[in-house]
């Protein structure tokens, strides 16, 4: 087995509890060990920070949505090409990259696990075929049940088991990982053009109102004892004044697992907003955070937004429709028979424009006013709020009041009176920066248990050496540095192999697929129940049989089994 | 100084009739003294392999650059490409993406020109003696906004598309255009000496004058009465009312698919 | 032996609920399919071998010396073409994407010659549309423009439209109007509740006018639009803001015809704005089964669709300089590998003409058109019957295609994989 | 005669595509559906056969007479019949005109060509009978 030896690493490590010391890391095969034998081969890191590999607990980069993001742009395509070169194959793309073109860009910046936010099931196989093609990082898909008719009409009956066991069942048959609700209700009402509007408004075509949707899934989700909680998209996405409806989705939110939060409300950007419309348009972060803040049972992530062209793609199809009617710019929805909806266009968020500079800032305000790092993830919703190569000045950001003074000058000068982000003084250190890109969705995802996010022995081999020297640096004056040493990697080893060395990826791919199988008592099996397959038989335009995900699809993969309440 | 390049038949080459892709050939590139390679299919050749290429005198900024290219250039693509100043004059025919993107500059075809003429140029001039190839002073697929700025004079006719999702600058065709000419127009200044079919479809804003006929007229621009333009009647047309369009279209006849 | 829900590999349809009879490794019975379909399944005519073109005589080849010759044809060209692959699955077209990117090819699919220009359209103003289920469930109103599903999909209309009941439609009878718009009265205008008879190349005319009234503003369209009348115009533009959930499905009739691209954007652009009063899709009939898929695998491996040039080691993309057709009317290609499609059947003679002068290089199981143009033919086993491997539907959902017989054959995926090898060979022997 | 000639799928032609080389795929693709007017305009029944012309090229179709197409047009499966009338330009969109070509019929009694005979024209090489 191969080995290798990482000599003078100065490691980061939250979950094992180490904060900056110089080490040396010992992997074997694809794991961390004690030690390395003699016949290792040495890396010297020369006192360079070592992280775990970093994890992206939401981003759009893999299956039908994205891809039609890609096929729709061929001037975002011409925007980022790259030629083969060696092991590399050519790339295309900024926002949108191609497969190839994440996989190498995101392995630059020392990513090795990403999670797909949003993977319709009907279209499932497309998902899993570009994970295929994502060789350098382990994915993960969060599986859409927003809109599943079948669980929609389990929880009107108010039968959470029931529900629990058509989310069972789609989820083994998809290969998915987690529940993902997108504007819940929402999606469902858009099969009519109709949206809704607040958390307990009823959707026109079943009896339930979206916090019926949240509470259900979020019962069922702890009976099938899933490692991740419910993912959700809250409703209202984008809209002046939704902060309320962010704060009632949260204020029903139980505490119901010790091991990590019962709900992960993703982009909450984009729902920290105040006003009664874009005139009186506002932050409303600090609400939102001192809500987190009261309830440890809530992980976010930020959906920074930052300045520039990027294409806009969710499943929450009503909400791009507006955007379409706000920009007048192509517009593309794709609808999911009985289970979801989906909604992609181009963005250019201009510092010039003051409701995109309020946005700027409402990111990384969430960030620095909730207080404990493990409850916010950094992203930027890929690419909805940015595209994730801008991860590395979004690190600096938040390390540095200077830059962001700096930052904020450039921007519409009327931010100032509708946000409080000029009042914010703390500056994040490299310890909460390793919490907030790899230790805290490891804990948030529920995969630790697996390997994920620490550089013990028994963790997986994936490490990220940055060229930075952290005891030579201050951040709060060395933003450029900060930003350059994100940027690029020294090495990116991926299952203790080197995938990546200073941008270039020199091997083809070390990727496994991750999914869970609840394990489900025969009378809840789904697969048998005749109402169940009779939805299939009358209303799906496929059949039940040629639903599942086939196995080879799943080149390498880990099934995580569940045992469950039912 | 002056830069001539002389392509040279190419019947000896194993197929004469790829294309050569020669974004290097611009002013710019001569002024900065670059090594000028082009591409021919899937290899990379140097530029002499393929024309003759004599330099005079120097040059202290790239306006001072004037570049002659004779010989058969018919197949030359991206001749041009994002020049910034300086001269190019094609004594025959030149190949697709002439002037791509350029900023300024003069560029002079004595010939006719293929396709794709002045894609989303932003500044400079072009003029082209004969005819020119579909798409001249358009944009480039999936892009909303096509020519920019400068100006394109076509001595001859221009194919289909011209103009398309042009968004500022100024066009003079001399002769006929094809189908769809200035179609997603959203500003600029399009005159058309001669005739032309469905013009300015879904046009939202811009001005266009058509002297000869506009054939086929989208049925959805609202009637304006009729102006005095330089001597001669217009009718003035407002739309496209489909796109919720502002743009004016003037010409002096027209006809409806009826 | 009997196989259920076996997926069709016929057209962009997809039905996958095929029930298929095998008996001594042999079709004898297909139910629930199509007569196009049907005549796929139960076709046994193929090529036994492979064959060469030597001195002017077709010969019989070994595999070995087929592929040989192809990786030597391919190796040495300056400007490969890489053409077909909407017959095959998505498995051996990423072998062919590789394949084009390491030899510098110029790859394009037979989206090229039908719906090319819908792609065109999306890349200007995207699509709002949906999966096939969500028309079938919902719509009280169709509209087929352009397109002739019986002729051309004919499950269509029983699966999802016309005679298919869905969730909130009990009874389509009465609860979904049909509308069809054409050049001549087709098979499905006949069943149509309405039927508009456009003049040829008037289609976009017409569309324009309907997006006007859409608006509210009837009162700038003429009386007549491309041989409609306007009062059947404002009576179709009622019908389509009255309905709670309508589907536009568009055909070849609209993207070969007049203006091309520009006649799909303005419908995408009509439904668009009908979204803004109602709930509006439209959706392309793409033709070949796995058309879309090749689309789809050359968009996440090189970031478009369709008509990719690697010739300068990045992918550069422009229909109408890099289409099939454009560089083969140009005589560009200096060399063609043809793999699941049929180009001697459809395409345009003088295009054909260059294919026949160049070494010409087929792969597929049976001999057509364009066997005649080639210097060398693979067969290879049959995709969707032989084969297993995936597929995307029309409306872009994936579906894994079956294996239902045993085949000798090896897959197009074995084939293009030796010839990679063979052509890296070739070049390490310098 | 002047029409506007239009190709496009046919039920036939689809059925016979896995066969492009036998008897019923030459009648479905060498078939061409015009008005019964200009049938007699023409001078001639359903079935015979005509040439038809247009800028790229010549092919002997034969007619088959419906009221389903107005009168000035014509329609036929696509194929290699359609193809030999049809031109390589694509207004730089690549796609070819298939539809809305301007062609001129006349009555013939010329055969209609098998698809071996049409490829061996532009210079392919038939393969078996």
């Amino acid at each position: 087995m191969a080995e290798i030896l990482l000599k003078n690493a100065y490691v980061i490590d939250p979950i094992s509890g180490i904060n900056g010391e110089l080490m040396d890391i010992a992997l074997s095969g694809s794991r961390i060990v004690e030690e390395a034998s003699p016949k290792a081969e040495v890396i010297d890191c020369h006192g360079f920070l070592t992280l775990p590999g970093g994890i992206d607990s939401h981003t759009h980069y893999s299956g039908t949505k994205v891809n039609f993001g890609r096929y729709m742009s061929p001037e975002d395509m011409r925007a980022g090409r790259t030629a083969r070169r060696g092991p590399m194959h050519i790339t295309s793309g900024y926002s949108v990259p191609t497969t190839y073109g994440n996989s190498y860009r995101y392995s630059a910046l020392g990513y090795t696990t990403l999670v797909e936010g949003a993977m319709a099931p009907l279209e499932a196989r497309h998902t899993h075929e570009e994970f295929k093609f994502t060789p350098l990082q382990d994915s993960f898909a969060n599986t859409l049940f927003d809109g599943n008719w079948g669980m929609l009409r389990a929880l009107e009956d108010n039968d959470i088991k029931h529900a629990a066991a058509i989310i069972a069942w789609t989820l083994s048959a998809v290969k998915g990982f987690a529940i993902k609700l997108t504007n819940p209700g929402g999606t469902e009402a858009w099969g009519f053009g109709k949206n809704v509007s607040c958390i307990n408004q009823t959707i026109p075509t079943f009896d339930l109102t979206p916090a019926d949707i949240i509470k259900g899934a979020i019962r069922a989700n702890e009976l099938l004892h899933l490692p991740h909680s419910v993912h959700l998209h809250c409703n209202n996405l984008g809209t002046p004044g939704n902060f309320t409806c962010t704060l009632g989705t949260f204020g029903h939110v139980p505490d119901l697992n010790d091991k990590r939060q019962s709900l992960y409300a993703t982009h909450v950007q984009f729902h920290s907003y105040g006003g009664s419309g874009w005139g009186d348009f506002c932050s409303k972060s600090e609400p939102v955070a001192k809500m987190v803040n009261l309830r440890p049972q809530i992980v976010i992530d930020m959906g920074q937004v930052m300045f520039g062209r990027t294409t806009t793609m969710t499943a929450d199809g009503p909400m791009e429709f507006n955007l379409y009617r706000l920009h007048h710019d192509k517009w593309s929805n794709h609808d999911i028979e009985l289970e979801t909806g989906s909604g992609i266009i181009p963005v250019n968020y201009r510092k010039k424009n003051l409701v995109n500079s309020i946005m700027w800032a409402i990111g990384l305000e969430l960030a620095l006013l909730v207080e404990n790092p493990w409850q916010c993830m950094l992203t930027t919703d890929n690419p909805n709020g940015a595209p994730f190569v801008k991860y590395p000045e979004i690190i600096a950001l938040l390390m540095s009041k200077r830059y962001r003074d700096a930052e904020f000058a450039t921007i519409h000068q009327d931010t100032e009176k509708r946000v409080p982000l000029p009042a914010i003084d703390r500056e994040l250190d490299w310890h909460e920066i390793a919490v907030m890109t790899r230790a805290g969705q490891a804990k948030a995802l529920g995969i630790i248990d697996i390997g994920k996010g620490y550089l013990s022995p028994g963790a997986e081999g994936d490490i990220a050496i940055y060229p930075l020297r952290i005891d030579d640096i201050d951040p709060s004056a060395d933003y450029e540095k900060v930003i350059k040493g994100f940027s690029q990697t020294e090495y990116t080893i991926k299952r203790g192999r080197v995938v990546s060395r200073r941008g270039d990826a020199i091997i083809d791919g070390e990727n496994t697929t991750f999914w869970v199988k609840p394990k489900v008592p025969a009378a809840y099996d789904m697969q048998h129940d005749t109402a169940f397959q009779e939805l299939f038989e009358r209303y799906y335009s496929v059949r039940m049989s040629n639903y599942p995900v086939q196995e080879e699809y799943l080149h390498r993969n880990h099934c995580i089994e569940t045992e469950t309440d039912l | 100084m002056n830069v001539t390049i002389t392509f040279r038949n190419r019947r000896n080459r194993r197929n004469p009739f790829i294309p050569i892709e020669a974004e290097m050939i611009t002013p710019d590139a001569f002024f900065n003294n670059k090594e000028i390679c082009v591409g021919e299919g899937n290899r990379t050749v140097h530029l002499n392999e393929l024309a003759d290429v004599g330099i005079e005198g120097t040059a202290s900024s790239v306006d001072e650059i004037e570049i002659l290219i004779r010989g058969d250039a018919s197949l030359v693509k991206r001749v041009g490409e994002y020049m910034t100043g300086g001269t190019i004059t094609i004594e025959g025919s030149i190949g697709m993406h002439c002037g791509n993107f350029m900023s300024g500059g003069r560029i002079e075809i004595l010939g006719s020109a293929d396709g794709w003429l002045g894609r989303e140029m932003q500044g400079g001039e072009i003029l082209c003696h004969g005819d020119c190839g579909d798409y001249c002073a358009s944009g480039y697929r999936g892009g909303r906004r096509g020519m920019r700025g400068g100006s394109v004079e076509v001595i001859g006719s221009v194919g289909d598309f011209a103009c398309e999702h042009i968004a500022g600058g100024d066009v003079l065709i001399h002769g006929n255009t094809g189908d769809f000419a200035c179609a997603e127009m959203k500003g600029g200044t399009v005159t058309i000496l001669g005739d032309t079919s469905r013009v300015c479809a879904n046009m939202s804003n811009g001005t266009c004058y058509v002297y000869g006929c506009a054939a086929e007229m989208i049925p959805t621009f609202e009637k304006r009465g009729t102006i005095n333009h330089e001597g001669l009647l217009f009718h003035h047309f407002r739309g496209d009312v489909a796109n919720r369009g502002n743009g004016d279209l003037y010409t002096a006849r027209f006809t409806y698919l009826q | 032996m009997e196989s259920r829900d076996v997926p069709c590999p016929f057209c962009g349809c997809l039905c996958d609920d095929v029930f298929v009879t095998v008996e001594n490794n042999r079709i004898i019975g297909v139910e629930n399919c199509c007569t196009l379909g049907n005549a796929k399944f139960l076709s046994k005519k193929r090529l036994k071998h492979p064959i060469m073109r030597k001195n002017g005589k077709w010969v019989e080849v070994t595999y070995e010396e087929a592929i040989d010759e192809t990786a030597r044809i391919l190796s040495d060209a300056m400007r490969p073409l890489l053409y077909g692959w909407s017959g095959t699955i998505g498995e051996a077209q990423v072998v062919g994407v590789h394949l084009a990117e390491e030899i510098g090819a110029l790859i394009d699919s037979t989206t090229s010659v039908c719906h090319n220009p819908s792609i065109l359209a999306i890349q200007e103003v995207g699509h709002p549309g949906c999966t096939l289920g969500q028309v079938k469930n919902r719509a009280d109103l169709v509209v087929y423009w352009g397109c002739n599903p019986i002729e051309a999909h004919p499950r269509h209309m029983s699966r999802y439209t016309t005679y298919a009941d869905g969730y909130f439609i009990d009874n389509t009878a009465s609860d979904r109007t049909v509308i069809v718009v054409d050049i001549r009265r087709s098979e499905g205008a006949k069943v149509a509740d309405e039927f508009v008879q456009v003049k040829p190349g008037g289609d976009y005319l017409v569309l324009s006018a309907l997006r006007a009234m859409v608006r509210g503003k009837s009162d700038v369209v003429p009386e007549s639009v491309a041989g409609v009348k306007k009062v059947q115009l404002q009576r179709v533009a009622d019908l389509m803001m009255k309905a709670k959930f309508g589907a536009v499905f568009f055909g070849l009739g609209i993207t070969m015809s007049r203006g091309k691209y520009k006649n799909v954007r303005n419908a995408i652009e009509l439904v668009s704005e009908l979204n803004r009063r109602t709930k509006f899709t439209i959706s392309a009939m793409r033709g070949h089964f796995n058309v879309y898929g090749f689309n789809e695998v050359l968009t996440w491996m090189a970031g478009y669709p369709f008509a990719v040039d690697f010739s300068r080691g990045i992918a550069f993309y422009n229909p109408g300089e890099t289409t099939v057709i454009d560089l083969l009317e140009r005589r560009e290609p200096d060399a063609c590998l043809v793999v699941a499609s049929d180009p001697g059947a459809h395409f345009p003679k003088s295009t054909i003409e260059h294919m026949a002068a160049i070494p010409t290089v087929q792969i597929d199981p049976c001999v057509n058109a364009t066997t005649a143009l080639c210097q060398v033919q693979i067969p290879v086993a049959i995709t969707g019957i032989e084969v297993a491997g995936t597929a995307y539907r029309m409306d872009g959902v994936p579906i894994r295609m079956k294996k239902v017989l045993e085949t000798e054959f090896p897959t197009d995926q074995e084939i293009l994989e030796r010839i990679v090898i063979r052509i890296r060979e070739i070049r390490a022997d310098g | 005669m002047t029409f506007i000639l239009s190709s496009g799928r046919t039920i036939p032609q689809g059925s016979f595509v896995e066969h492009k080389l036998s008897k019923g795929y030459q009648r479905a693709t060498s078939m061409i559906y015009i008005h019964p007017l200009d049938i007699m305009e023409l001078g001639i029944e359903s079935g015979d056969r005509v040439h038809v012309t247009s800028d790229i090229g010549s092919v002997v179709l034969t007619t088959e007479a419906t009221n389903d197409i107005p009168s000035g047009c014509v329609y036929i499966a696509l194929g290699p019949y359609a193809n030999a009338i049809t031109g390589g330009y694509t207004h730089g969109t690549g796609m070819p005109d298939y539809k809305d070509i301007s062609v001129e019929i006349e009555p013939t009694d010329d055969p209609v060509q098998t698809v071996w005979d049409l490829m061996e024209m532009i210079g392919g090489v038939r393969y078996g009978k």
